[in-house]
């Protein structure tokens, strides 16, 4: 298969994952605070399609995105949405923790920049094992402004780690603007501060994405050390939820119609068929289908605790 | 008044009294301010005293305390308690220590406010208490409110307070109604209430459980047993006098603490209780506590995480030793509707 | 064997028996190697086991948990252990939650190992214990070690653990002597020792009180007073059951902790003999703890800050409702003497 | 009195009180942890000399240097060293707590990095309150990689605050060598990351320190925003307590060497006369009998806690 075409269906797949769970979301079925990805597909499209399924991957809250382009199973995320027992996280993370080991997905932290140490860690443990696999950290452009996202560059520059840093700049940390959270310097450029080579490229070209993040695992695992990739993109949809938060308020109108005109997925139409758009929708659906199906029959997970002695 | 809107209310008092308090936190001027918290407070104070900050708790937490050396009194606020694990240092190592460290020459007035997340599955990293962790270090004061009254009288007492001083606050609680008087008012800090009265049992609970405990406390009413209930409402410096006297009266005491039990809150009622209202004591006392385990997220496991009004029921049934009764219906607070 | 000796040699032990072990930390590798209990081991077992870190110890505690999910077994050293406050997001959000919230696919089997400061004057900042913080937190293990037997035993078994362990060593302790076997064992978490048999009066203590307590004991037994001396080893999971089956027995206790009384490890034994051994007890159970105050650096404070044998005697004769009887010498341990 | 003079008599005058220290350090009068300065008077000489009173400075464990360069008062801070309870933080702190509110002594911090965002906030309430006052953050290279470093150069930064930065890049944290901890990029060069103006400047020559701290101080009066100045500096004895590190195998004996050769008190003896000279050392050793025999008179602290109820 083409590379443009599994990109295209990569992100496909996650946009029309994620649509079902916005459209479904008002139902309560699933009941944990839930960070679409709308909109940044071409981020995790790009990098995983650079990345082998034994690299690994640490992403927070907003992760359904890398999990499914990493190669998680549906099924468990759907399940764990629902807080089935048969969740990829038994039913214990919700949205916002998903996990699949084998396929190369760390857990996913809802702390901002939490799982961030957790990628160089694993790229050390790489480096002490002497395997030569790609860690990759993946944050917001929030993430930058807490300390241990400073403490991370240092320690995987000083050592150069085999480590890929994804920044996905959406412009946005929930509600707040970059603008009144940093000083304007771009993120990327930063990296000179740390002896880490970086680059910026267009979040919504998952080719270009694709392309930087090759250089960058490349980089790692002929053990040249880590690197950054700034990738500038935007969320459609509000922080946390299925709603629309221009028409709440939060954010600029014109902002989220350029970006949509900028669609990740819309950019690459062209370069699949008709008939492979088609075919690609028809086969998402029914796998969607199929993870909502086995979801709702999926059996509840019973607690880990005991009633308390004074309990009859 | 909302429980919520008691919260602004007294924000809205503290800074128009004193020019020298200022609000800040992530979400601060948005939209939404922290649950309708603070929304209005730039647009009336301006963006130097109610302003947004980057993701940057931890020094943040310095900022504030570097802020009250040169007389600011800072509020700052987290959406959720959770975050301020990030902020240890600067609360325990720091502000904690700072007048005694300097032996008084820099008192620290700084209110630290913090969410507790139960609800809508918000999982193991968005819904933890620690009000006990907090309860533990000598040098901070620490304040749960219950009812919308204690929230505006305990957050503008915070505020006047020269030790810095955790304000815990549940959303669980936050569309709670109850009467709230205007104007400016303390509820000081380090003072239990009595908000029913008893001879059986002394209920003790904090924050969500006065309300669980007061239900309980009627139910039992009519089952013949008259349980008396405190809202603790600070943890440090623990009211204890106002326990002990309950429980010399009453011999009887259930503990229901919105937190784990070991090193807890609960543990700390039992000890001083039965260190110093050992002879009164008719029977064991008993924590109902949440179980010893992070929170789950699964709409499946969440809400039996949480005991309620039956779990206290049950406790006060077992220290009186009266087994079961019919059951309690759970708790009947309006839930927390996502999305977060 | 020392103590600090005890430390180290089960370090080498699970060094050499188990590859996927690796200790990092400030000045692990340097000439004084963590008050001797690193020195050599990046000699024997290279810089990629045994290696220093930058000053970032938030980052490096969620490096340490990322490299256990990829099948390694870290210890991390420091040098005090107030330093963990920097790390609390990573150890309470992150390490604790992780074997529930992915419901057991990644546990963490994590060392830290922390140590106390007490003496030469260090201070509110570097002297903290700490471990009723952490006993609180569901997901973590709490080990304190009193006997250099325990030193290493407890060690190994924390390495082996699959679960975050927070290892605290008092250096007051390191200069201690005592019997070490050869080779690798384990000393179980999550077991208390009884180490002087005894019935009217259970004495249970934390590190460095063990010695203190066994102090008291021998002058209380010229007294006709036979305490039963607990060494608590792990504070979470608590062995409630050798406690309560000691209590139960003796129906006095006492509890010597090195650290807060307010909802600390002293709090949660009075709770669980409260709530399981009620019936058992013939008086108060007594706490002997720290001030409830951050520790003072001038030496005419210091050494009276901390209570020692002659508290825990006073302590058991309150219990026993004798009043006082002479003075009991203080702690006869070899003060920590600086410049560090 | 000249700048030069002044300068020279601040460097000694640290000097002498910590040759003082170092001295009796055995004779266990003193006993707290002490982090003695020797060899890094040049800086807090410089940029001391470049504030008001009312400016302020917030330091660390290493901090009698800049006590005593800020104004602090000698007898107060040697009562404090004693353990005694006319010291200035009344035998609480020993000597990494230091204090002088009305010399602009901020609290010190025995945690690495803990006092740096202390200045930011006070920068932020002079900011907030409308005076044009300087904040002075010290620390050292070590402090450079917690993460709170991070985070307080973003945020002064971001909000433009009156606020100085001093780097006391001595080389070493405790035993660990920078090149152990950091990848070689210079730190004031990292500066550009935050948008903040830097320099490096030979710690050792104080008028060049000076004149580096009237720039910044200057700036941040005006409105300007932060600054950062990188000091190059080496401090002579151990890490902690009075003897010297390179006898006993932590330090290579010729770097040492190297930088006594360029002490900074040496280098500006030609600019004051022998006279001088002597007059200032014959005032400072006065002034340092004084406050030990103050010390040794002074009465010790109270406990402020009471026995507990089960003691008689
Ligand atoms: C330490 C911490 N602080 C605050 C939050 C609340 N929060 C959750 S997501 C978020 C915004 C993060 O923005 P960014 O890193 O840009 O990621 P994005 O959501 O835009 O993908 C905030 C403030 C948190 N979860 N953790
Ligand atoms: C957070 C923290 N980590 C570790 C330490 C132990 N420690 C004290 S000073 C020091 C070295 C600091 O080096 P640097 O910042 O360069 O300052 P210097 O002592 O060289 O002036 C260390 C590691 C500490 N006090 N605080
Ligand atoms: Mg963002
Ligand atoms: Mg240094």
């Amino acid at each position: 298969m083409s590379l443009e075409r599994s990109l295209y269906e990569a992100m496909l797949r996650m946009r029309m994952v994620e649509e079902t769970i916005a459209a479904i979301y008002p139902d309560r079925e699933i009941r944990s605070p839930t960070h679409l990805y709308i909109g940044q597909e071409g981020v995790a499209a790009g990098v995983c399609a650079a990345l082998g399924r034994q690299d690994v991957v640490a992403a927070n809250y907003r992760s359904h995105g890398w999990y499914l382009a990493k190669g998680g199973s549906l099924r468990a995320m759907v399940d764990e949405l629902f807080g089935r027992a048969t969740g990829c996280s038994g039913g214990w993370g919700g949205s916002m923790h998903l996990i699949d080991v084998d396929a190369g997905v760390m857990g996913t932290s809802a702390i901002v920049g939490g799982g961030m140490s957790h990628a160089v860690g694993s790229a050390l443990a790489d480096r002490i094992l002497g395997r030569a696999q790609v860690s990759v950290a993946v944050f917001g452009d929030g993430a930058v402004e807490e300390g241990p996202w400073h403490e991370c560059l240092n320690f995987a520059s000083l050592k150069r780690l085999p480590v890929v840093f994804v920044c996905e700049n959406n412009l946005w940390a929930a509600f707040s603007p970059l603008k009144d959270r940093q000083p304007p310097v771009e993120i990327h450029e930063r990296m000179k501060a740390y002896g880490i080579p970086s680059e910026l490229v267009d979040g919504n070209d998952a080719l270009a994405v694709h392309r930087a993040a090759a250089v960058a695992a490349d980089r790692a695992r002929r053990g040249h050390g880590p690197s950054l990739i700034e990738c500038s993109t935007y969320r459609w949809l509000e922080h946390c939820g299925p709603n629309d938060d221009v028409a709440q308020g939060f954010r600029p109108a014109e902002e989220l119609e350029g970006w949509k005109a900028r669609c990740p997925i819309l950019r690459m139409r062209s370069l699949v068929t008709d008939e492979e758009d088609r075919s690609i929708r028809a086969a998402v659906m029914r796998e969607i289908e199929d993870a909502l199906a086995h979801a709702r029959r999926a059996p509840w997970p019973e607690p880990s605790w005991k009633p308390a002695y004074y309990e009859v | 008044m909302k429980f919520r809107e008691a919260v602004r209310a007294a924000t809205v008092e503290v800074m128009r009294k004193d020019a020298r308090v200022f609000v800040l936190g992530i979400g601060v001027p948005d939209v939404k301010g922290i649950f309708g918290t603070t929304v209005g407070l730039a647009d009336e104070f301006g963006a130097d005293r109610a302003f947004d900050i980057p993701l940057s708790e931890s020094a943040v937490t310095g900022i504030c305390v570097g802020a009250t050396f040169r007389g600011l009194r800072p509020i700052f606020v987290h959406q959720r308690i959770d975050f301020t694990m990030l902020t240890m240092d600067q609360i325990v190592n720091h502000a904690a220590k700072w007048r005694a460290m300097f032996h008084g020459a820099h008192p620290v007035p700084l209110v630290i406010r913090a969410i507790v997340g139960r609800g809508w599955g918000n999982g193991p990293q968005h819904t933890q208490s620690h009000h006990g962790t907090f309860a533990h270090i000598p040098g901070l004061k620490v304040v749960v409110p219950a009812t919308p009254h204690d929230a505006k009288g305990l957050l503008i007492a915070a505020v006047e307070d020269d030790d810095p001083v955790i304000y815990i606050e549940h959303r669980w609680l936050h569309e709670e109604d109850g009467e709230v008087p205007d104007g400016y008012y303390e509820v000081p800090i380090g003072k239990a209430a009595v908000v029913r009265a008893g001879n059986d049992v002394t209920v003790a609970a904090v924050g969500p459980y006065v309300g669980e405990a007061l239900k309980a406390a009627g139910a039992l009413a009519g089952e013949g047993v008259s349980a008396e209930v405190l809202d603790l409402r600070t943890l440090r410096p623990l009211d204890s006098e106002t326990l002990l006297a309950s429980v010399r009266r009453t011999g009887r005491l259930v503990v229901a603490d919105a937190d784990w039990g070991p090193c807890g809150v609960s543990a700390e009622l039992l000890a001083v209780t039965a260190e110093h209202a050992f002879g009164a004591l008719k029977a064991p006392p008993v924590r109902v506590t949440w179980p010893d385990s992070p929170v789950p997220s699964s709409q499946a496991l969440e809400p039996g995480f949480y005991p309620g009004a039956r779990q206290i029921h049950a406790a006060v049934r077992y220290t009186l030793s009266r087994g079961a009764s019919a059951g309690l219906a759970g708790s009947s607070t309006k839930p927390f509707e996502g999305p977060f």
